[in-house]
């Protein structure tokens, strides 16, 4: 009941987050933070891996939303990677995925990126 | 605050759970939730459906209803169908506030009343200003 | 029966949990409490302990105190420790019924109360034979 | 926080009980059952498999010293297979260490039975 998150450092001057748990509105200001401070720092295309995350709310969702609209007013993107069918479902009933590029591979993710 | 769980209609299957109105307690009752669905017969879709659903609607009683200073989940189990209840006994809201809406432009907030609408087969909110917000759903169990 | 929560000594971390006296629910009892637990700082193996000690109190509420038909389990958290209230409202026992055995040869029963005192660091039963079973065990958080 | 019930034949006359997720209270009488059955069809020599077992209560302890105490009238034994230390402890603190053999796999738990 507790995420992980972990920022690298990838080609180009892009950056992954890995998140590994759960996302809710107890976690999230942690994951606020990570994207918070790349973005602080001028990192501005960012791939959020979201494989190990077993469940995301709608905090979740609203820190990928804030940090997505923050990187465009750079002309920056977020791309996420995502391949559990029950979250990519809460992505689809929201229109997200119409907002986000979701990919299946942190490969497909990054390379619609740069 | 701090009234006693009202029992209208106790029954067998009656699980009653309180927490404090804080973050940290949402995991608690999401997996209270989770474990009473279990004893249905839920797919695994179907609870982890219901669990957001009452995380949702834990988060909002968080967020927007001050001065309440925990939340009272009580789930009423049927052979076909988990009917939570999540209540809060905050500073409620008018009931245009409980809108649902898509996302069509990248803007923070409001999904949460969105979600549970959409999980959720049946959703009925009391809303009052003063008296908090009583919010009733169901999910059905597919066979 | 059905009499409402009594709240004590209200405090911050306070989870209070119904569930009916039936043998189904107590998983919900356990995973609740274990969603506690992990708010705290316990060891895995810790968690697994309080989660037993719950079961077992349950277990006990469901087999022995007949004619309640509800238990009541209260979480009280500190950032040391966790205590645990386990109460039902039906027959209860005399005090000498509350004896922990080791087990030497096969006989079966009679292990419930010894793992509770085994798994807990503090462990309080109040028994009364009209009143139903009061049970508090406290964990504490080694750090 | 179900439990899954596998009852296989094996060499000799010894049967194996697969047992797959929880044992408590309001699953143990499932257990209780197969068990049961195996003995009342004469076989009295029985490994029990926990491996898969993520948790057992005193019933579901009590389960298998039922079982135990039945077929030691027929000059039977039950061997248990224990891998989870969780519930290896359990056995340890209640003394049951001492009436049941427990084994690491099912291999050894086989071969001190026959
Ligand atoms: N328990 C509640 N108490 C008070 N207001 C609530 C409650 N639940 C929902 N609301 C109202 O409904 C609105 C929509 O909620 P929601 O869709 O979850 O989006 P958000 O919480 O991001 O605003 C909230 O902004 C709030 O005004
Ligand atoms: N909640 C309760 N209500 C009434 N009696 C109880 C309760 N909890 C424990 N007891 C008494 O304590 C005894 C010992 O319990 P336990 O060690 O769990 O073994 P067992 O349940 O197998 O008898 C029970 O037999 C019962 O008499």
């Amino acid at each position: 009941m507790d995420i992980k998150v972990n920022v690298r450092e990838a080609q180009g001057d892009t950056y992954v987050v890995d998140l590994n748990g759960e996302i809710d509105v107890y976690t999230s200001p942690k994951v606020k933070d990570a994207i918070g401070d790349l973005i602080d720092k001028g990192h501005y295309n960012l791939v959020i891996n979201l494989e190990k995350v077993r469940y995301i709310d709608s905090t979740g969702l609203g820190v990928l939303i804030g940090g997505l609209k923050r990187v465009r007013e750079h002309g920056g993107t977020v791309n996420l990677v995502c391949t559990n069918p029950q979250i990519k479902k809460i992505f689809d009933i929201t229109g997200l995925v119409k907002i986000f590029g979701i990919y299946d591979d942190e490969d497909a993710a990054m390379k619609a990126l740069v | 605050m701090n009234q006693p769980i009202a029992h209208p209609n106790r029954s067998a299957g009656l699980v009653e759970l309180r927490i404090p109105s804080k973050a940290e307690w949402v995991a608690v009752a999401r997996l209270a939730v989770a474990a009473v669905a279990n004893r249905l017969n839920f797919s695994i879709e179907d609870i982890e459906d219901v669990k957001l659903a009452v995380a949702e609607a834990c988060t909002n009683c968080i967020q927007h209803a001050h001065g309440s200073d925990q939340i009272e989940i009580t789930c009423e189990t049927d052979s076909d169908a988990l009917t939570i209840r999540v209540r809060d006994y905050g500073q409620g809201t008018r009931p245009e506030a409980i809108q649902s809406r898509r996302v069509d432009e990248p803007r923070v907030g409001g999904l949460g009343v969105f979600l549970i609408r959409s999980l959720m087969d049946a959703v009925e909110y009391d809303v009052h200003p003063e008296r908090g917000t009583n919010l009733v759903m169901t999910k059905k169990v597919t066979a």
